[in-house]
């Protein structure tokens, strides 16, 4: 070493071993661990909530799911005087069903079996059960049969966990007649005013509906914007209005899209309110400016060497996009739209200011019939005085964010797969 | 766009092909090609070469208006196929780059199947009327680039999934297949191994008579191999251009010389 | 004939002009002789043919299918039936109507009566227009689709008059993002102009007591001060809710992008990203029914007294919690930005990680990590269903964060839904707060995308 | 559907949140033997269920608006020039606002002038210095005001400041006296309510006002009667001029907090859109004491006044105007 | 790891600085460096050369062990540093990168100030005790790398704002600043122009001597012109290793010759 000797004596050595200088690598390196543990820790707490989320809503909404029953024995051959099985069957089935009055049937057995107060014990809609069992099975009008219909929602929160002090005590009287069965109504239903009834379908089917109509409209006006804008559009004044607009679009408040649905669908063109058209239209404007940007990333992604090589034999500029670059961007696209469509799913505010804010009993069956979506059903249900209600808004909840989850996950799957082609 | 700026190409060099005559790129404000003049002969594999940056690959894209894709690129003066102005408003873009091919730096396969690659082309242009006469096309095409005994069973192969060497043989067959009267190459080997690039060069031989070829090269080893003109491209103006084998071993000017003998670059 | 068949008809008619137009092309010379002579394939000659077809036939049953209706009814009221209709236009409206929805086939009962006896002249008016529309639209096929098949010839651009059609289709598709930005600020400029001529725009701005009255106070005050609503929506979504996201998004970035093993990495980026994917009604749901009684009990147990449980507090945080994915994923895109050169060069320096990270990246990359901040202030400024149902209604101006606040969001959805007078300043507010809301967002995002574009160029 | 030409099978109804449950019940029961087709209910409140509902008539607008207090004149006027000339008025029942409080909290008493005192910005004209209900009147617990009661924007504040604030604002000569003078500054005395924090704005059926109450029993909350009912193990209703809010007592108005609720039905629609008489039938019939809406926390309306709102179902009598103020 | 596989070190080549022996490297499954010895004295400059991705860089960054920030990489075999093991777990990184500084081959200033890109180093580890002491490194380190009579009436300018080989200067001068004993170079002049390019080389030859310095060149002339000792690496192994003028005038191995004539690359 002697070689650097010159060196060295110009300047004064660092000794690395020095106490002073170890000590302060020992600092440095604690305060890296700090540094590193502060960022697991976020990361952790950020998870948590999550996990802290899905627990809570988990917890609350699977008691949902499932309802609790009492026995009823109903003598149908006294009741009906002698009603055959064969009036149950085929298509006018329904009709006589609504003649036979079930209802009163259902109540006189009721009170037959637990007295005059017995009506409180059970939920009002729960003949109906005793109607599609009679559907499912016509036979059953011929024999005495004991059929278990669902309590009254005090009674069945009660007896799930804590509940009012009356509730408590029927409770403690009929303690062994009780059962749980898994509440098929909360799927098939539509929205009620007693929580044993209320069911998801009818939101259900409606966001499918409202969603359908959003992904039709802002799929290929995205998909085409991405198109314009990445590859055809010149760099000029009006270019940079239309990527102003779209960039604006992106960040501009949900409920603002709600304002403009109200008075431009609805007060303008004037539209039906609560319709699943105003609602996919008014969420297809604010899903479209997702699609578009999240097109134009995966149109980028597309190298340019593609583009060249196709350019270089002679493709023109629409044969290199719709032969190229869209089928290579597509799975990026649909990753952003999947992505889109979630939110959208997911979005209730504008959706209140145009009417979808509404009590619907029954699925709507087209796209200019009043229907509400899951989120806002959600909303509508939390701001109920029943108690019934909170685990039913769990249990929507649960629903919902299963979606989400399943879209979330694909969309995820889809970038996974798709990253590394090139 | 006078004829004293024309390139002297001495007899024999067999018929001209393509013609350039001052031409200028600009790249927004910036000047990229300036005043270049060259002849592209049908005989002879042309090479481009000089230090990064001084606009090889540019003037290479004006010959089959591959410069249009760039926004911002503006080429002025004249350049010709075949005594036809390509940058007169009635030529058609698809057309001359269907005649003048291009192969790519790095090798760029279509992620699909190698027939298809080979088939883009043809189909695009309605080169074949049957699909057997496409099947005679694609073998023909991948023979020419000698790739066709690699690759005939799995012509269904993803294009991607071949080598690097085999890929770039691929571009030249894709190339091939519209039946091109101009090859331009810009560095066709530089993404390539030893191996590889021995065997494009050789198929540059094979294919030199049958296509006018114009090649860039950062390899003056390889511009040497395989070229019989050699234009040497300096900060966007031509500074020198004749036979490769005079360039190299007797350049006229002092910058050739400097960047032949690894003074910079 | 009805409409769709009509559709699928043209539909049709067009595939088969595109096979005319398709064998006249073939005809002309192809393969590689036709290089030079033919300028389109065939295919291109084919589609040509097929939208001259197509295209007019279906603006014409477009203004047809407008138009029509009127004709219909008008032909259907000079029946004799006719004159037994209601005066009421209602009634007669909706008579007329489930006529011809039975006329129609669309409805088989008549809820009243009079409807079934102009189900009969409806039936005669529609046959009649439909066949009228649906000659008239096959004629303009033929017509369109002779007339281009008759200028088929080598020379003809088809592939090039394809193409721009294809262009100008893809322009509109784009112009819609403008119309729709157009149509939000008409949508709340003249609402909120006549909100503006109610209530003076210094009063709404900076007055600062919230209060709506339908009738102005003795001393001309409304009660439309919006300040305590800006406060609120400043407090909960730029203060409190990045109180959480800053710290906890940036250090999850900074964790996942520098110290993560991979997989560890691969895991928790998606698991991160559905924070941001959870609907914010559920979240709502959650602050209102978990987080805001919890703090509340918290608070009261250290002694604050009047914690509500409608606090600023449950809102901001669980707001926060929504945006950690957005401030990590702006950090994150931001981090990576910067060159990994400057990484190398500090580490190789014989930096520590943190060091660098500290010293070196977050430096380098804080341009865009501020954009990303106001990105996402932004986004939760505009935050409604949060707030709707865990912030409250109390215009409070306070720093205390166990007490309630409201924010402009919440006051929209609550001027739109409540029980006030119609047409009252009430409702029109909404629309002025919406204003508000529209232009701060959108000042916010023109700001972040700036800074954040500066930035990259300064890499690039 | 839409346009005035158009129909449509079922009837739609907006308005009011606080009869919004009511309706409810009474729609679900309407189409559950099947017989009719499930009217569409949205709760707009009560003004903006009014805008929609006076836009005009025909198929696209509402045949019905709920509301928790009475159409106003302007209202009514505005429903006129839109064409929507017959408006049939029907009570449907009465809502109490009841004061109530958590049941450990301490026993109070009240009276309309008390509360009026305790939670008005300037009661009687002078700034609002009260700190305790003790400050108010000795007899009462020296706690500090905290009351939880509806937002500006809910129907169940106006029935506040008119059923009680304005009862209590009147005992005051000089205030009542006003109302002729100078009546701006009169509704500004009488009405507005005081916002430096004992006044808590809090949303109307929400659960969490239980919470809160149970959470700090010394605060009141006020909110509708049916909210009361539903939540008797966790609060209690305090008495106001020693009333208590019972349902015999709001029924027979002996309680000051009561106020009727009201639909408003478009005569021009009946016989238009199918179900819609019946269904303001089976509404009046819902109302009765023994009517499932008692059981859902409605009051029913007088005797008296149920039988003249069986008639006017029936003939459908319209509003002239000259009732509404 | 036996002596046999040691390069011969002739007489006169100074003390020895580093060695390594038998050094393999792996991203993931691949092996980029295959069993390469190589020795690095104080008083000679050595260069490593090769044709694109054979291993020049990946070998160059075991020295200081940066390889360790690519998750996927892993080194085996024996690398010393005054015959201290510096992948044993008692080296700390910290210290080792401090003493075997590094300069990348596109120029990274810090976007800070020209002062504080210097100051950065000797800050963090600690080396000044005051401002003064400070000032004084920053001068020496800028004086030292040549760059001082252009920025010292700017040191406050970011750093970022000077010109590339003014650039490549600074990041020099910030290497020197923390006092290493050895500094690696892996193409430092790749990104310049000639100008630029000669002022570098003519700082290596002034650094020769004080530091042990190793540099990576794709540029064989500039390779002949700045070194004393030679590597040339080929698909990840040592092929041939010795004396510069040697290797370029007379090289033992085939490979070697075809690269240096330019055969492939
Ligand atoms: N798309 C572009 N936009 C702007 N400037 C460009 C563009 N492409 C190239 N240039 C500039 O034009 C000049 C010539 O570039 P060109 O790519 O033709 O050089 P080259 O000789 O091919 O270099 P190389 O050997 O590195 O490929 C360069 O200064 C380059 O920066
Ligand atoms: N981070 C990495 N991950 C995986 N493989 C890598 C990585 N870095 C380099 N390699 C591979 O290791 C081999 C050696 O690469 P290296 O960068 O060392 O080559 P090089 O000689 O420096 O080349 P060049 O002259 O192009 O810089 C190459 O095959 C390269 O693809
Ligand atoms: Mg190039
Ligand atoms: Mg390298």
């Amino acid at each position: 070493m002697n070689s650097a000797a010159t060196f060295i004596d110009e300047r004064n050595p660092t000794d690395w071993q020095s106490d002073q200088m170890q000590k302060r690598i020992r600092k440095r390196y604690a305060a890296e661990r700090r540094f590193k543990a502060l960022g697991l820790g976020a990361i952790i707490l950020s998870a948590s909530f999550l996990a802290f989320l899905l627990v809570v809503m988990v917890g609350n909404g699977l008691r949902g799911f499932t309802q609790t029953e009492l026995p009823v024995a109903i003598d149908f051959p006294a009741m009906t005087g002698g009603a055959s099985a064969s009036q149950f069957e085929g298509t006018n089935a329904e009709a006589n069903l609504r003649t036979l009055g079930v209802q009163d049937i259902v109540n006189t057995s009721i009170e037959i079996q637990y007295g005059e107060l017995g009506g409180e014990l059970f939920s009002a809609g729960g003949w109906q059960a005793v109607s599609a069992a009679i559907l499912d099975n016509p036979d059953i009008i011929e024999t005495e049969t004991t059929l278990y219909l669902p309590v009254e929602s005090e009674i069945d929160v009660a007896y799930k966990g804590s509940g009012s002090a009356s509730a408590e005590q029927k409770i403690t009287e009929l303690k062994d007649q009780f059962s749980t069965g898994f509440n098929w109504n909360f799927l098939s239903n539509s929205d009620a005013t007693d929580p044993m009834q209320v069911g998801i379908w009818g939101a259900l089917k409606g966001s499918l509906i409202t969603m359908f109509i959003t992904l039709m409209i802002a799929f290929p006006i995205g998909v085409l914007s991405a198109l314009y804008l990445e590859e055809y559009a010149p760099k000029n004044r009006f270019t940079d209005l239309i990527e102003v607009s779209i960039n604006n679009l992106a960040a501009v408040p949900s409920i603002i899209f709600g304002l403009l649905g109200l008075a431009v669908f609805l007060n303008l063109f004037g539209l039906p309110r609560s319709a699943a058209l105003v609602g996919g239209l008014t969420l297809a404007l604010m899903t479209m400016p997702v699609i578009v940007i999240s097109g134009r990333n995966a149109v980028k992604a597309v190298p340019p060497s593609i583009r060249e090589a196709a350019f270089g034999i002679g493709a023109s500029q629409m044969q290199v996009v719709f032969h190229h670059v869209l089928p290579l961007a597509l799975p990026g696209i649909l990753t952003g739209t999947i992505i889109g469509m979630a939110r959208a799913l997911g979005e209730t505010a504008p959706l209140l200011m145009i009417g979808m804010r509404a009590f619907i009993a029954t699925p709507p069956s087209g796209i200019v019939e009043p229907a509400t979506v899951l989120p806002v059903q959600i909303f509508l249900w939390s701001d109920e005085v029943n108690r019934g209600f909170v685990e039913k808004t769990s249990a929507a909840i649960i629903v919902l964010l299963l979606f989400l989850l399943t879209m979330n996950a694909l969309a995820i799957y889809l970038r996974n797969r798709f990253e590394t082609r090139w | 766009m006078t004829e004293t700026t024309a390139p002297a190409i001495s007899a024999g060099d067999g018929p001209l092909k393509m013609t350039t005559r001052n031409v200028d790129v600009f790249y927004g404000e910036k000047q990229a090609i300036n005043g270049v003049s060259i002849d592209v002969t049908m005989d002879n594999v042309t090479a481009f070469i000089g230090p990064s940056g001084c606009g090889k690959s540019t003037f290479l894209r004006c010959l089959n208006r591959m410069n249009d894709t760039i926004p911002i690129a503006k080429v002025t003066g004249e350049i010709t196929l075949e005594g036809e102005d390509i940058y007169a408003p009635k030529m058609d873009v698809v057309q001359l780059r269907a005649r003048v091919g291009m192969v790519f730096q790095k090798p760029n396969p279509f992620p699909k199947s190698i027939y298809d690659n080979i088939a883009y082309g043809p189909r695009i242009h309605g080169l074949a009327n049957s699909k057997d006469e496409l099947d005679n096309i694609v073998e023909t095409s991948l023979q020419r680039a000698g790739l066709w005994g690699e690759v005939q069973d799995r012509l269904q192969d993803s294009g991607t999934a071949l080598s690097g060497g085999q890929q770039q043989r691929l571009c030249i067959a894709r190339a091939i297949a519209v039946d091109p009267e101009v090859i331009l190459m810009d560095e066709p080997c530089s993404a390539l191994d030893p191996i590889a690039t021995a065997k494009i060069e050789e198929l540059i031989h094979e294919l030199r008579g049958k296509y006018a070829i114009v090649i860039v090269t950062h390899n003056m080893q390889q511009a040497a191999r395989v070229s019989q003109r050699t234009a040497f491209f300096h900060l966007g103006t031509l500074v020198e251009y004749g036979v490769t084998s005079d360039i190299f071993t007797n350049p006229t000017e002092e910058k050739t010389r400097d960047y032949i003998t690894g003074r910079y670059g | 004939m009805t409409g769709s068949i009509l559709f699928l008809l043209i539909i049709i008619l067009g595939g088969i002009s595109w096979f005319f137009g398709r064998v006249k092309a073939r005809r002309f010379v192809t393969g590689s002789a036709a290089r030079g002579a033919v300028h389109s394939l065939p295919n291109y000659h084919g589609w040509y043919v097929a939208l001259w077809a197509v295209g007019p036939a279906l603006l014409f049953l477009m203004i047809w299918n407008i138009a029509s209706p009127a004709l219909v009814t008008d032909a259907a009221l000079a029946s004799p039936a006719a004159e037994q209709l209601p005066q009421d236009p209602f009634a007669r409206g909706s008579i007329l109507a489930e006529a011809r929805s039975i006329a129609s086939d669309q409805q088989v009962k008549a809820f009243n009566p009079l409807s079934q006896t102009m189900v009969e002249p409806y039936k005669t008016a529609i046959s009649y227009y439909q066949t009228l529309g649906a000659i008239a639209a096959l004629l303009l096929v033929f017509a369109g689709g002779a007339y281009s098949w008759l200028r088929l010839k080598p020379e003809l651009r088809a592939r090039t008059k394809i193409e721009r059609i294809t262009m100008m289709a893809l322009l509109l598709a784009s112009l819609i993002a403008t119309i729709t930005t157009i149509g939000i600020f008409a949508s709340l400029i003249f609402e909120s102009a006549r909100f503006f001529s109610m209530v003076s725009p210094i009063d709404f701005l900076f007055g600062t007591e919230w209060n709506p009255k339908a009738v102005a106070g003795p001393r001309g005050e409304t009660g439309f001060g919006a300040i305590p609503l800006f406060w609120g929506t400043v407090f909960i979504g730029a203060i409190i809710a990045m109180i959480v996201a800053i710290p906890l998004g940036l250090m999850s970035a900074i964790y996942l992008t520098q110290y993560a093993p991979l997989n560890f990495r691969a895991w928790m980026k998606p698991i991160l990203e559905v924070l941001a994917g959870v609907p914010t009604v559920v979240y709502g749901y959650f602050a209102a029914l978990t987080v805001a009684p919890a703090l509340r009990d918290f608070a009261v147990s250290i002694g604050i007294s009047g914690a509500s449980s409608e606090s600023a507090l449950a809102a901001g945080v669980v707001m926060g919690i929504m945006i950690i994915p957005f401030v990590s994923s702006m950090a994150d895109d931001s981090i990576a930005a910067v060159p990994s050169a400057m990484r190398d060069g500090s580490l190789a320096m014989g930096a520590t990680k943190s060091e660098t990270i500290k010293k070196v990246l977050i430096p380098a990359a804080l341009p865009g990590v501020v954009g990303g901040v106001l990105l996402a202030v932004s986004r939760a400024i505009g935050e409604t269903m949060i707030v709707v149902m865990a912030a409250g209604l109390a215009a409070n101006m306070t720093a205390n964060p166990f007490s309630s606040v409201t924010t402009v969001t919440t006051q929209i959805v609550q001027l739109l839904t409540g029980d006030q007078e119609f047409d009252s300043p009430k409702t029109l507010a909404a629309f002025a707060l919406g204003l508000v809301l529209f232009i701060v967002t959108l000042l916010l995002n023109l700001i972040a995308l700036r800074v954040v574009k500066k930035y990259r160029e300064a890499y690039e | 559907s839409g346009g005035q030409g158009g129909t449509r099978s079922e009837v739609r109804i907006v308005g009011s949140s606080t009869v919004f449950p009511f309706a409810k019940a009474v729609a679900e029961q309407f189409s559950a033997s099947g017989a009719n087709t499930s009217p569409i209910l949205e709760s707009t409140g009560t003004g903006g269920g009014m805008k929609l509902f006076c836009a005009g008539v025909g198929a696209n607008t509402p045949d019905i608006v709920n509301a928790s207090r009475r159409m106003k004149g302007t209202e009514f006027e505005m429903c006129k020039e839109n064409g929507v000339t017959d408006v049939v008025e029907i009570q449907v029942g009465i809502d109490g606002i009841a004061v109530a409080q958590a049941n450990e909290g301490p026993a109070i008493k009240l009276t309309p002038t008390q509360i009026y005192e305790a939670i008005a910005e300037r009661p009687f004209g002078k700034k609002n210095e009260t700190k305790n209900w003790s400050d108010i009147d000795s007899s009462l617990p020296d706690i500090a005001i905290s009351v939880y009661g509806p937002p500006s924007t809910s129907g169940t504040r106006d029935a506040l400041t008119e059923l009680i604030m304005e009862v209590g604002c009147k005992t005051d000569a000089a205030t009542k006296a006003l109302k002729e003078t100078d009546e701006d500054e009169y509704d500004a005395i009488c009405h507005d309510v005081r916002a430096d924090g004992a006044y808590i704005d809090a949303g109307e059926n929400d659960n969490l006002i239980v919470q809160k109450l149970k959470a700090n029993p010394n605060s009141l909350g006020i909110f509708g009667y049916s909210f009361l009912e539903e939540n008797t193990d966790s609060v209690r209703g305090v008495s106001v001029s020693d009333v208590q809010p019972e349902y015999d007592a709001i029924a027979s108005g002996e309680y000051p907090g009561a106020r009727p609720l009201y639909i408003y039905a478009k005569k021009q629609h009946v016989g238009v859109i199918p179900g819609l008489q019946e269904y303001l039938t089976e509404f009046v019939n819902a109302g009765g004491a023994d009517g499932y809406l008692v059981k859902a926390g409605l009051i029913a309306s007088p005797d008296d006044v149920r039988t003249q709102m069986t008639e006017t179902v029936k003939n459908l009598p319209v509003l002239t105007g000259t009732e509404l103020k």
